[in-house]
């Protein structure tokens, strides 16, 4: 391990914090985007998921 | 004679609806990718160690990776689906355009984003003319403007037929803006590279790449559902079988 | 005038069920099965199906939005149909669009001119692309018929309605004419050609109409002058929501077309 | 022979519209004269940024030329006309697509004095200069044209078509700059060459491409 650049680890929690959080956000705006529209065409369907 | 023409006309009658797609596929795999996703995430941050020259940082490699190689295949699936939307106008095809299009963009986006996060420590900048991130800027620009065009254009067939036309443009134009890149900045820029990996460092970058992948799949069938949903909107039901009238004679 | 009109009185067009069981025989100049166009949530045409014989006229009447005016682009390949087809004089306006192109001549609302440009280059653009004879003298006759020579050098620009119509009516004339190796436009549609027209104008259409007849042209009319076109016409056609719902005589039309009386008294454009 | 007929028909309205052309010539001069203040008063760097002011005016000129050029065509339908006629949809965009790179070609040709008398960025190699003008316009026309067939018939036709055409063309900006400043500034090594073989290949690429997508862009 000599030799090793140490520190870093914020860029490293920026980064992934960003990817989970950008990720996460769009998934569940899918999620609800598809459920809200299967209830605007069909109103008795949508609660199985 | 008679039975040719008959043929003719009933394969030119067919007559595409968008359809409302169900069942629990995209969840499913949705839920698998981002638990592979997660666990790929905790071996690359804890378990595998830290890279000789660029230390802890280099762990962002193991989300920046599979992100790319998400959004190239985004991209491609997109291409895919104009060059079908173009052959067979099946509506279905417009919607996974759209879907693919849009977790494209936005993965190309967040690839920047991760890049320039990357880029402050390792060259002391948070935006370097490197080839690869550039290039992937420049996509971001192009397909988020095909998505303005989707916006601005009201007749659902038009879009489609346009926002496919525009894509293969584009597309094909990601190789070469990468070469022109590339040239331009080669000559006081030596390029990142990440390739011959050691196992340690393989591990969490391909266990996350396939929860990419996965996560991926998911979500462009779930939202080109959602669009196949909103065109049925859109698009006047399908017109009933009548009994033509046209023979009625006073 | 009702003499121009065939002798028999079975009308040329017969709506069909089934698709077109002895179709393809070449004595039809268009046969219809199923047209159907969207406009967004509407259909503006809806299973239209027919079939007009060689040489004969069709009044196509109807009220503003019964779709008219898409039957006539949609026959004419200026737009697609969302469903069913058509053969123009039995090439498919699918596979065959291009060649459906060089039977047909559309008269539309747009008159397909450039502003910037005089009388004689918007026509000799046309030419060209026809492959005829396209120098401003050639192009002298033309507009000398549709009395337009002595504005052949201006720009369109300043024209007004009715002098644009003549210019697209000279188009037509020239698409008639066409190139000697080809035998040019012989199906016509014409979307309400006498919009805009003095009264000088309205004679020149009818003479124009019976030019077109006298070449064997089909034509296809809409119009709401129902019965001066009832006159010139043979075959009647009514469109409403986009569907046919009588065809016949078209001398019977005026009287028995369904909602033809209602058109009459709801005023003409 | 109909490739004949649509050049014949874009020479006359490019003659008709000539005032046009003439006021984008003064929209792309004023853009010159507006860079160089970017800059300063510094002989030195204007001379260096001489190149990519040259094509960034340019690049702005054309999106007014090709809405323009297509502005004609859409406003009583006249496009349409010709298809129906019928005229091949491949001629009528090649036709178009050779106008504009042409319109394009002299508006670089008439820029270069402005920006020699601005910059002091002059070349005595006035061949290879026009040469890469030409490649470079053509590699802004083959694209614009089609993309400006889908925005002319839209209503919010000015912000979209830089919005799809700009990007795009982020190789041809780069390898006109590129070979535009080689051939103003000195090109000892002779990578003038490369940068104009990825014009043609840019070129190459899109001339075809286009071409064949256009009809869907304008049949309905």
């Amino acid at each position: 391990m000599t030799g090793t650049v140490t520190g870093g680890w914020e860029f490293v929690a920026a980064a992934y914090g960003i990817t989970i959080f950008v990720v996460g956000f769009y998934t569940v705006r899918a999620i609800l985007g598809y459920r809200a529209a299967l209830r605007k065409v069909s109103p008795t369907s949508g609660e199985t998921s | 004679m008679t039975g040719i023409s008959e043929v003719s006309f009933a394969a030119a009658e067919t007559e595409d609806q968008p359809r409302i797609r169900r069942g629990p596929l995209p969840y499913i795999l949705l839920a698998v990718g981002t638990l592979v996703i997660l666990t790929g995430a905790w071996i690359g941050l804890f378990v595998a160690p830290a890279e000789t020259f660029q230390g802890n940082t280099q762990r962002i490699m193991y989300i920046h990776v599979p992100t790319a190689w998400a959004a190239m295949l985004a991209l491609m699936f997109a291409f895919v689906s104009s060059f079908a939307y173009l052959f067979n106008g099946k509506w279905a095809w417009d919607a996974r355009l759209e879907a693919s299009i849009e977790i494209g963009t936005l993965l190309a986006l967040l690839l920047c984003i991760q890049g320039s996060i990357w880029a402050k420590p390792t060259w002391g900048v948070w935006w370097d003319w490197d080839p690869r991130l550039t290039t992937s800027a420049v996509m971001v620009f192009a397909f988020a403007g095909i998505l303005a065009l989707r916006k601005f254009v009201e007749e659902p067939g038009r879009r489609a037929t346009w926002s496919a036309v525009a894509t293969i443009v584009a597309f094909i134009d990601v190789p070469v803006v990468y070469f022109s890149v590339n040239w331009w900045n080669s000559l006081h820029q030596t390029q990142s590279t990440v390739g011959n990996i050691a196992p340690a460092f393989r591990v969490p970058l391909y266990t996350s790449a396939i929860g990419f992948v996965i996560l991926l799949t998911g979500l462009i069938m779930l939202r080109a559902r959602t669009s196949e949903i909103r065109l049925s909107e859109e698009i006047a039901p399908p017109l009933e079988p009548v009994a033509s009238v046209g023979g009625i004679r006073s | 005038m009702r003499g121009s009109r065939p002798a028999s009185r079975s009308s040329p067009i017969e709506g069909r069920r089934k698709p077109l069981s002895v179709a393809n025989d070449s004595s039809a100049a268009i046969e219809a099965f199923e047209l159907s166009r969207r406009y967004g949530r509407r259909w503006a045409l809806a299973n239209v199906s027919f079939r007009v014989e060689r040489g004969s006229s069709v009044l196509l009447a109807g009220r503003n939005g019964s779709g008219k005016s898409t039957l006539l682009r949609v026959l004419s390949t200026a737009i697609r149909a969302d469903r069913g087809t058509a053969r123009i004089e039995g090439l498919d306006l699918r596979a065959d669009r291009y060649e459906v192109r060089k039977k047909i001549a559309l008269l539309g609302h747009h008159t397909n001119t450039y502003d910037a440009l005089s009388a004689w280059q918007n026509l000799a653009i046309s030419a060209s692309l026809l492959g005829m004879p396209a120098s401003r003298s050639a192009m002298m006759p033309l507009l000398e018929e549709v009395g337009l020579a002595e504005r052949a050098d201006d720009a369109i620009v300043g024209f007004s309605a009715g002098m644009r119509k003549r210019i697209s009516i000279a188009r037509v004339l020239l698409q008639i004419e066409a190139a000697p190796e080809s035998a040019g436009a012989s199906v016509i549609f014409l979307d309400e050609p006498y919009n805009q027209l003095d009264p000088p104008g309205f004679r020149f259409v009818d003479q124009m109409f019976k030019r077109l007849k006298e070449k064997g042209a089909t034509v296809v009319m809409a119009t709401h002058l129902i019965e001066h076109g009832a006159k010139i016409c043979d075959v009647g056609m009514v469109l409403e929501g986009g569907r046919l719902i009588w065809s016949g005589p078209a001398a019977d039309l005026p009287m028995r077309g369904g909602i033809a009386p209602a058109l009459l008294t709801e005023g003409v454009a | 022979m109909q490739l004949a007929a649509t050049l014949r028909k874009e020479i006359l309205l490019q003659w008709r519209t000539r005032s046009q052309i003439a006021a984008v010539f003064i929209f792309g001069a004023t853009s010159l004269l507006l860079f160089s203040f970017s800059i300063g008063p510094n002989s030195e760097a204007l001379r260096l940024y001489a190149p990519g002011f040259l094509w960034l005016g340019l690049l702005l000129s054309s999106t007014l030329t090709l809405s323009e050029s297509f502005h004609l065509e859409m406003e009583e339908r006249a496009l349409e006309g010709l298809l129906l006629l019928p005229a091949s949809d491949r001629s009528l965009y090649y036709g178009k697509a050779i106008a504009n790179a042409f319109q394009l070609t002299l508006l670089g040709i008439a820029l270069i004095p402005v920006m020699v008398v601005l910059y002091d960025a002059g070349t005595t190699r006035i061949p290879a200069m026009i040469g890469v003008i030409i490649l470079g316009a053509a590699g802004l026309s083959a694209p614009g044209t089609l993309y400006t067939a889908m925005t002319s018939q839209l209503r919010s036709q000015q912000t979209l078509l830089p919005l799809l055409l700009f990007p795009l063309v982020v190789p041809v900006l780069l390898a006109a700059v590129k070979a535009t400043s080689l051939i103003i500034l000195g090109d000892p090594m002779g990578q003038a060459r490369s940068w104009i073989i990825l014009l043609i290949a840019f070129d190459a690429i899109y001339w075809s491409l286009c071409g064949l997508l256009f009809g869907r862009v304008v049949e309905d």
